[in-house]
């Protein structure tokens, strides 16, 4: 479904993403793990757009994407989460959720959408009418998830949905996701440093160290391999 | 490759600027308009500077100043009073004869030491008092100042309307705080009474409705209105607006063309002075007036006569001293007496200048009224001026 | 070497200019002096600390009524002069006090309300400032037999002060205090966490730039001769801030070319009589748009372009 | 009694002229970090155009409105696309700066290509005045305060509850994240600044007849709603109404009960007095919180 091909990106006169190349296929949870300041996230804004691509290709489902605004790849079935809390503070949940369904036109899939957000986190029901600056972090993450999936994505990207949050609510956090990709059948792209707990949603997996891909294979084999174990999943687990 | 080309262009102007030292005297009669082109009082210096066009062309046409043609150049004071200054001492850098201009009051404070220290007459448009006492003897007023205009008028006012009240909108400058100063003393001294209420406007102001508010709890039955034209205008719009019932009066910017264009029917029934006006019962007044007319579409303001006599003023010194001596220009020039015998086509009919350059002519009490598509002042009374031959000439109250 | 021969023969060409000079352009270029000087000033402040400051014609106009009014009570200039920066100064510090904890737009708004109000009091305060028709009559200095009531002489007493002021600045600039403007103006937290008391600085950044607007003032006003409150309208304060942007921001020459092109380019441009103030206008619209860092750039290229390598350090 | 509430009125009714202005600087600031100097301009280019369309070429009111609005809007639009677009990475200095050259641009343009003088528009209402016992005031301001309230009620609807206000709001709170939602974020600046003129454009036609016309009129214009979108404060719609009635009543209450001599400066004092102890504006929300 998206495949990246060489990716050169990054900031002024430093390259952080350094040829990258790598495969997500349709269906799948896969996920980048790392540590930090390795890249990941650069990585991310440059696929979804916020950062040009300097050289290589970004091909979703076959179609070249370097070429387009941010905008023009949501209208193509691309959502991304991006790190922190990013609601729009001085609106309602509610007002939230229908801004994310904003290149969707109709009243029937924006009903949906509402819908299937209610369903996915009853706690935004109750907080619909709330100003979105005043929820909890938690709360936060998962109205901006919900809202990732108002525009109806095809592929979902996710950069550290962990970050800064409760560990009680990472566990249904991801919980929901592997959720998300069963039900709707939607690509997931997960970013994290919190390797355990990606990995053991993620069908497919890459490490990336230093603007590169070091590593890559099933989730299952990463999470075996010693040297990921050694540098990425701690003694805890 | 192109910047640097850019570089040396602008270095290349810079020198050619500097380089341009004074210029050779030339054998034309050089006037330095020095006039309010940009800025607040832009709208005045437009007027000015087609005045002085109309007199060069004039005088130059009927084959010069004692068979010298006149030559004038502009330099913008922008209306503000350190600009001025450089804009004198440019002029002055041009060698002219005379200068002429500014209006502002403050301008004219600003740079009148430079013309007199450069010994060249400078015809101003200001109408500050302060002006006359800072002993100049190279400046003179092409309009009557504040000090003589306002005593006549409140003669008329007192004497006529016998308001029990009289209230003042002044604006927040020289011009509007020297008069108040002049009206207070001169209601005190001659009438033995005050202002019930004096108050400073913007420029630009619009809304009056605190002065309105001011004027009814002082039961203020007459207001001088001493604004500058655009507000003026926009006072009795409002006085109308808000039916409020005064006698108002004003000095000749409250009366002049450019506030009765915009006050339009409000305006109806506003008492002021006039000196020249376009329709003021004298022939050149309306000879260029009627020129203007023709020329630009509308009635010319009485800037536009200003502007003009003040290139006639320094044809008649030069004729006066029958040479190019601007001492003598000087000396000549005060305790004058300018008839149409002296200078035919000068505006204002008898004009008598006294020993510190203040003008003293004949005014015109004038009465605005509406005819329906314009506002126009209908004289109610000639008013000598206070000094010189002409003001032993008592008239009653010119036809009425 | 070559640095100062270089500087020394601008200050040769600067001595002899008054020779080929004419009255007018005598008095610009004294004019471009002074004002180079308050420019100096908020370069200091806006350039180095980046505190903008929309009110420093006040400062320029309290340094000028300082020196229009002492001397008119017949003190001596040489007494005055310094007077002026400093009530400037310390008005720049009681006025800092509390607005310096605001920054950006909110610290350009308090200065540009400082700046009007004191325009208010300048206009309506007459048995202090004369009210709206000014200050007139000022007297121009002399020490012992050498006067400078001439405009010959009074340039060159500002050609002197001007270097000084100069001077002064690259050392300001070059000192402790310097490197600590230029610590805040780069980053106001990181200079805190090296031990900087941003705010104790950030103040006196603002009253030295208000001390050199001040001295500035008290020079200006011998200059004209004549102060009147509408030399030191919110709108001149503009024109300082353009001057430095124009010229370039934080750097020692950026306030001298820029005050060049303020004073003397309508000067120039007069030529084209009401029209130059349309060309000045679309000057600092394309500035803005082709040469964000300022007209230094210009010189800097040319720097580089000159195999010998003259000019003064960064 | 009666007195106040002619100082009310009057100072509502300018006020609220004041705010139209500053609402179009607090749409500005929110969505594109732009402090616009040239503001006062936007509202005296309209002046013009309405007195060329209504009153030299004879067309009659609604129509040459309209065309009004329409010239407004375009200018808003070229205002962005020609200026604004290519200052934007550059920072609040360099948009001040250079919206301070296309102020002069445009003012003495106007001066050049039209006319130094003051031109005469008419009252759009009745200006026979209405007498309610002691209380006398003109229909122009009710309607004037009637007709700005409704226009800025309209907008304050299309904000809330279209989907393009919402974008615009959108936009305002973080311009990232509402690239995020697929909201394209230059068009929303572009229309903002069209907004922004069209509103200047209205409020120009409002104050024609009460400021005449005048090339240099938006130098004051401009200040006023600047400091009236501050003293409300600068990052709420509403902020700007109430900094515009703020300023308004304040200038007209000081000026009838302290002094005229100082009227200009009151509102100045205000503005510091303000600052100092709400500096997020009257109702304005600290920036912080973003």
């Amino acid at each position: 479904m998206l495949e990246v091909k060489n990716l050169i990106s990054g900031y002024g006169k430093s390259e952080v993403i350094r040829g990258i190349s790598l495969e997500v296929k349709e269906g799948q949870i896969v996920t980048i793990i790392g540590p930090n300041g390795a890249g990941k996230t650069t990585f991310f804004r440059t696929v979804f757009g916020f950062l040009p691509a300097r050289q290589g290709e970004i091909l979703f489902e076959n179609e070249d994407l370097t070429k387009y605004a941010p905008t023009v790849r949501v209208q193509k079935g691309i959502a991304m989460v991006p790190q922190g809390r990013n609601v729009f503070p001085f609106l309602t949940v509610l007002e939230n959720l229908k801004l994310g369904a904003y290149t969707r036109y109709d009243q029937k899939t924006l009903q949906e959408g509402i819908d299937l957000a209610y369903g996915l986190f009853p706690v935004l029901k109750e907080r619909k009418s709330q100003q979105a600056g005043t929820l909890s972090g938690g709360e936060q993450q998962m109205l901006v998830i919900a809202r990732a999936l108002m525009s109806r994505p095809k592929f979902l990207m996710l950069d550290e949905p962990s970050l800064g949050i409760a560990p009680f609510l990472i566990k249904e956090i991801f919980r929901t996701i592997k959720a998300i990709n069963e039900e709707q059948k939607m690509t997931i792209f997960l970013v994290e440093q919190n390797a355990p707990v990606a990995l053991r949603v993620a069908e497919w997996g890459y490490v990336m160290e230093g603007g590169q891909i070091h590593m890559s294979g099933s989730a299952q084999e990463l999470l075996n391999d010693d040297r990921v174990k050694g540098a990425y999943l701690g003694k805890k687990d | 490759m192109l910047k640097k080309t850019l570089i040396s262009i602008s270095i290349l102007s810079l020198l050619i600027f500097f380089s341009s030292g004074p210029a050779a005297a030339a054998e034309k009669v050089r006037i330095g308009v020095v006039i309010e082109l940009t800025g607040a009082g832009a709208s005045l210096g437009d007027y000015w500077t087609k005045g002085v066009k109309y007199a060069t062309k004039e005088i130059n046409d009927a084959g010069g100043i004692l068979g010298r043609p006149v030559e004038y150049k502009i330099f913008d004071t922008q209306s503000k009073p350190p600009i001025s200054v450089s804009a004198v001492k440019k002029a002055l850098a041009w060698k002219p004869y005379a200068l002429s201009g500014p209006i502002y009051s403050s301008s004219t404070l600003a740079n009148m030491f430079l013309s007199q220290e450069a010994k060249t007459p400078q015809n101003v448009g200001s109408e500050n008092w302060r002006i006359s006492t800072k002993g100049s003897k190279y400046i003179w007023r092409t309009s009557t100042q504040q000090g003589f205009e306002i005593p006549k008028l409140l003669s008329f006012i007192m004497a006529e309307k016998k308001p029990k009240a009289i209230a003042m909108l002044h604006v927040n400058n020289d011009y509007g705080i020297g008069a108040k100063e002049t009206t207070q003393k001169i209601l005190k001294e001659t009438y033995n009474t005050k202002l019930v209420a004096a108050m400073a406007c913007e420029q630009k102001q619009a809304d009056y409705s605190a002065e309105f508010s001011t004027l009814r709890r002082k039961k203020a039955d007459a207001l001088f209105v001493y604004l500058l034209e655009e507000e003026a205008a926009i006072v009795y719009r409002q006085v109308r607006k808000m039916g409020l019932k005064l006698v108002l009066f004003a000095p000749n910017s409250g009366i002049s063309e450019d506030t009765l264009r915009l006050g339009k029917e409000s305006a109806e029934g506003v008492y002021g002075m006039s000196g020249f006006e376009y329709n003021a019962p004298e022939p050149n007044c309306v000879r260029v007036s009627k020129w203007f007319k023709k020329q630009y579409k509308e009635w010319p303001d009485n800037e536009f006569m200003k502007g003009y006599n003040s290139v006639y003023l320094v044809k008649t010194g030069i004729e006066q001293t029958g040479g190019f001596d601007k001492a003598k220009y000087s000396q000549k020039m005060h305790n004058i007496f300018i008839t149409p015998k002296v200078q035919k086509n000068i505006c204002g009919g008898n004009l008598y200048y006294d020993d510190v350059g203040d003008l003293h002519a004949w005014d015109y009490l004038v009465q605005v009224k509406w005819d329906g598509t314009h506002a126009k002042p209908k004289i109610v009374a000639a008013l000598p001026p206070l000094k010189g031959p002409d003001s032993s000439k008592k008239t009653k109250w010119y036809e009425k | 070497m070559i640095r100062w021969l270089f500087w020394g023969i601008i200050v040769a060409i600067l001595c002899v200019l008054p020779r080929f000079l004419g009255d007018y352009t005598l008095y610009v270029v004294s004019l471009t002096y002074v004002y180079v000087t308050v420019a100096i000033g908020l370069n200091l402040t806006l350039g180095y600390a980046n505190q903008v400051s929309l009110c420093h014609a006040s400062f320029f106009g309290i340094g000028a009524y300082t020196m229009g009014l002492l001397l008119a009570q017949g003190w001596s200039f040489w007494l005055i002069l310094p007077l002026s920066g400093i009530f400037a100064g310390l008005f720049g510090a009681v006025i800092g006090f509390p607005a310096l904890k605001w920054k950006d737009h909110y610290l350009a708004l308090i200065t540009i309300a400082i700046n009007i109000i004191t325009f208010f009091v300048m206009m309506q305060e007459s048995w202090l400032t004369g009210g709206p028709t000014g200050v007139s009559g000022i007297t121009r200095p002399s020490i012992g037999s050498l006067s400078f009531t001439s405009d010959i002489n009074y340039y060159y007493l500002l050609l002197v002060l001007f270097i000084l002021a100069i001077l002064a600045s690259i050392w300001i600039v070059n000192s402790k205090w310097g490197r600590a403007f230029r610590a805040i103006g780069l980053n106001e937290l990181a200079a805190r966490g090296h031990g900087i008391s941003s705010f104790n600085y950030k103040l006196l950044a603002f009253a030295v730039g208000a001390f050199f607007a001040g001295v500035g003032g008290g020079l200006f006003a011998p200059l004209l001769r004549y102060i009147s409150p509408d030399a030191f309208t919110f709108f001149i304060s503009l024109e300082f801030l353009i001057m430095i942007v124009i010229g370039g921001m934080g750097r020692i020459e950026g306030p001298i070319i820029g005050a060049i092109i303020v004073v003397m380019g309508p000067e120039v441009l007069r030529m084209a009589e009401a029209a130059y103030l349309i060309v000045y206008s679309l000057i600092l619209i394309l500035v803005m748009l082709f040469m964000r860092g300022g007209l230094v750039i210009v010189l800097d290229r040319l720097r580089e372009a000159i195999p010998a390598r003259i000019g003064s350090r960064r | 009694m009666a007195n106040f509430i002619q100082l009310l009125i009057g100072g509502v009714s300018m006020g609220i002229l004041y705010g139209v202005v500053a609402i179009g600087f607090v749409l500005l600031w929110q969505t594109s970090q732009t402090i616009n100097f040239g503001q006062g301009e936007l509202v005296m280019v309209p002046m013009f155009l309405m007195v060329a369309l209504h009153i030299v070429l004879k067309i009659p009111f609604w129509p040459s409105f309209v065309l009004t609005l329409l010239g407004s809007g375009i200018m808003g639009y070229l205002f962005e696309r020609l200026m604004i677009r290519k200052l934007l990475p550059g920072g609040v200095l360099v948009i001040v700066i250079a919206t301070l050259g296309l102020s002069g641009f445009l003012r003495y343009g106007m001066q050049i290509a039209w006319t130094p003088q003051t031109l005469f528009f008419p009252h759009l209402f009745s200006t026979k005045p209405i007498e309610l016992g002691d209380i006398i005031f003109s229909p122009e301001d009710i309607w004037n305060i009637v007709l700005i309230s409704v226009i800025i009620i309209v907008l304050h609807l299309c904000i809330k509850r279209t989907k393009l206000g919402m974008a615009m709001q959108a936009v305002a709170q973080s311009r990232e994240t509402a690239e995020l939602m697929g909201i394209n974020v230059r068009h929303i600046i572009t229309l903002v600044f069209v907004l922004n003129s069209v509103l200047a454009g209205t409020a120009a036609v409002f104050a024609a007849p009460i400021f005449f016309v005048r090339y240099d009129i938006g130098i004051f214009l401009g200040v006023k709603a600047f400091v009236a979108a501050i003293i409300g404060g600068f990052n709420q719609i509403r902020g700007a109404l109430v900094g515009g009635l703020t300023v308004g009543l304040a200038e007209t209450f000081a000026a009838a009960y302290i002094t005229t001599a100082y009227r200009d400066a009151f509102v100045m004092i205000l503005l510091l007095v303000v600052l100092l102890i709400k500096p997020e504006g009257i109702v304005g929300i600290k920036e912080e919180a973003y």
